[in-house]
């Protein structure tokens, strides 16, 4: 084992060092001025396959423990709250659809959301308002957080399991959209592009 | 799933829509390939089970039902092409909710799977913490420092006043003026005709106040000598001067 | 580094998840039967030159930053700030005046000043002590630095505009000052020329 230059260890002392996530640009404030992108490149490719390694979540770092030792760390640790299954449902709409409103969310799940569940959300850091659509009524929009990718280990929402397969599939377009291409396609019309609204 | 299950798990629906895709899912076909006239029976038969055992059930679920049995005569009478909505079209949008729905529950189920923070994964237990310790960077210009100077030494410094230099008349000069005015005059002089012209001179005023109590010392110092005489009727009256005879 | 087996790779994601230093025991604990006495000297090997490292504590073991690294955790941000009236015009008067002490400059400025005042200065480095005057109390007196002219593009001291300068730039003219000496010449009475102390 080599060990590395002075400014990958001190990337590798910062970072370690953090209470929270970092933004490279926060890195750098510590480090001072170099190639942190490629330190962390370093650090990453260092740490494969070992009890600890690094990890990118949105457009942050951290250290993190991997996760086959999970069986190791559980003991005498709280699990995390349990979500309802309302909670999973309208997590997953939102984090496939964002930003996305209430009334949408709803003519998925074909069922009005009780006012706790979006609230759970909120409170667990996991979902944020994110806007109004500028509509009738001005409907507030909801899209997941940076504690949403850091807890479900994402680093990013294009790492959100199977989302690709679901929007080549239609999957995430509404009813209307996909029943009129079905029908375009129906009647003899090319294969109507795939005009999905655009996530993230 | 039968029956006696659907029963037991009422409070466990989220929703008709949410029943039909159990429903659905029980035909074990991708739901692309479901009979959705087999689907509304399952529907109707499963709402009828539960009013026969004197089950409440919401409202949402009765409207769904209606609608259903509305959907299943449309798709058993002969195909009339005028008639709004299709039957097969709605039948359509039927399927495709429960596509939708069956991905987000999906996907849900593989989201709570990862390995999640806190309870597969973990941050580090006891980080050392970064700080950021904030300097003041102080500024100042030389301008602001001049400027201050200049106040302090405004607002503080004794102010000194200094009495300019202005023209006076001399006893010397005056003695001089006297006795050589008072050796022309024959009679009685008052003591002010001996006085320079003050409007010929710049602070004239001042001159001719300094010259007058010079002349006056002047005056009195002659009439000790013995060189004129002085009269004054009373206090404060004109005083006058004479050479000796 | 060489990834290490799962042992190791389980004992060094404990440490690195624990709250606070942990004994043998407390390790196997975690992971169970092996031996982690000869992990952990795997481990402290494996560390050895990087950014971060295992170090024992009497009988507890823990992740820490590199000691050479710990500069690099705390950073230090400038904001700039203006200095306070009283701060500058106590700057004016060292720079005029100087060596001077607390309490001649108190007698210049007709105001006393705060304990902060002169701390700023000498915090910004445009203030040092500059010995003790020999008086009963022995008082400090203060002086400015080299730094004092490099921020104000001063050659030297001699280059602050003397009293005459000032008052021809009209910043002897407060505008009370000015006030007065109007309502004076209203009144018929001369000007009153200022005797300036001839500053530096």
């Amino acid at each position: 084992m080599t060990p590395p230059d002075d400014f990958v260890r001190a990337v590798e002392a910062v970072l370690f060092a953090a209470e929270a996530p970092l933004t490279i640009d926060a890195i750098r404030a510590h480090v001072g001025a170099g190639d942190v992108k490629s330190a962390l490149e370093t650090l990453t490719a260092n740490y494969a396959g070992r009890g600890i390694g690094i990890v990118r979540r949105g457009d942050r770092w951290q250290f993190q423990t991997a996760a086959d030792m999970a069986h190791m760390l559980r003991r005498d640790r709280e699990e995390p709250r349990k979500l309802s299954r309302a909670g999973i449902e309208t997590l997953a709409i939102i984090a496939y659809h964002e930003p996305v409103t209430r009334a949408e969310i709803e003519a998925i799940r074909g069922v009005q959301i009780s006012k706790g569940t979006l609230d759970v959300l909120m409170e667990a850091g996991w979902v944020k308002p994110a806007g109004r659509r500028e509509v009738p009524g001005r409907p507030l929009m909801f899209a997941t957080s940076r504690e949403f990718l850091v807890h479900f280990g994402l680093a990013s929402r294009r790492d959100l399991p199977g989302i690709d397969d679901l929007r080549a599939a239609g999957l995430l377009d509404p009813v209307d959209l996909a029943f009129d291409r079905l029908e375009d396609s129906e009647d003899g019309g090319e294969d109507g592009a795939i005009s999905g609204i655009e996530a993230g | 799933m039968d029956d006696a299950q659907l029963t037991l798990d009422l409070d466990g629906w989220e929703g008709p829509l949410d029943l039909l895709l159990s429903l659905a899912r029980g035909q074990k076909v991708d739901l692309r390939k479901i009979s959705i006239l087999a689907l509304v029976e399952q529907y109707l038969a499963y709402v009828e089970s539960a009013r026969a055992l004197k089950l409440e059930l919401a409202a949402d679920y009765l409207v769904m039902a209606a609608w259903l049995a509305y959907l299943k005569s449309a798709l058993l009478l002969p195909r009339d092409p005028l008639a709004e909505p299709d039957p097969e079209e709605l039948a359509l949008r039927l399927q495709l909710r429960l596509e939708r729905l069956s991905a987000m529950r999906e996907a849900g189920a593989r989201l709570m799977a990862r390995d999640r923070t806190g309870r597969d994964v973990f941050a580090r237990g006891a980080p050392e913490g970064l700080r950021t310790v904030r300097k003041a960077a102080w500024q100042a210009e030389i301008f602001d420092l001049i400027a201050a100077y200049g106040r302090i030494s405004a607002r503080t410094r004794p102010v000194m006043h200094v009495v300019a230099d202005r023209e006076v008349m001399t006893l010397e000069a005056a003695l001089e003026r006297v006795s050589m005015l008072v050796g022309e005059r024959i009679d009685w002089s008052v003591i002010e005709s001996f006085l320079p012209d003050a409007t010929m001179l710049q602070d004239g005023e001042r001159l001719r106040r300094s010259a007058l109590a010079s002349s006056f010392v002047a005056a009195l110092e002659l009439a000790r000598q013995g060189r004129i005489e002085l009269r004054q009727a009373s206090p404060f009256a004109p005083l006058y001067l004479r050479a000796r005879a």
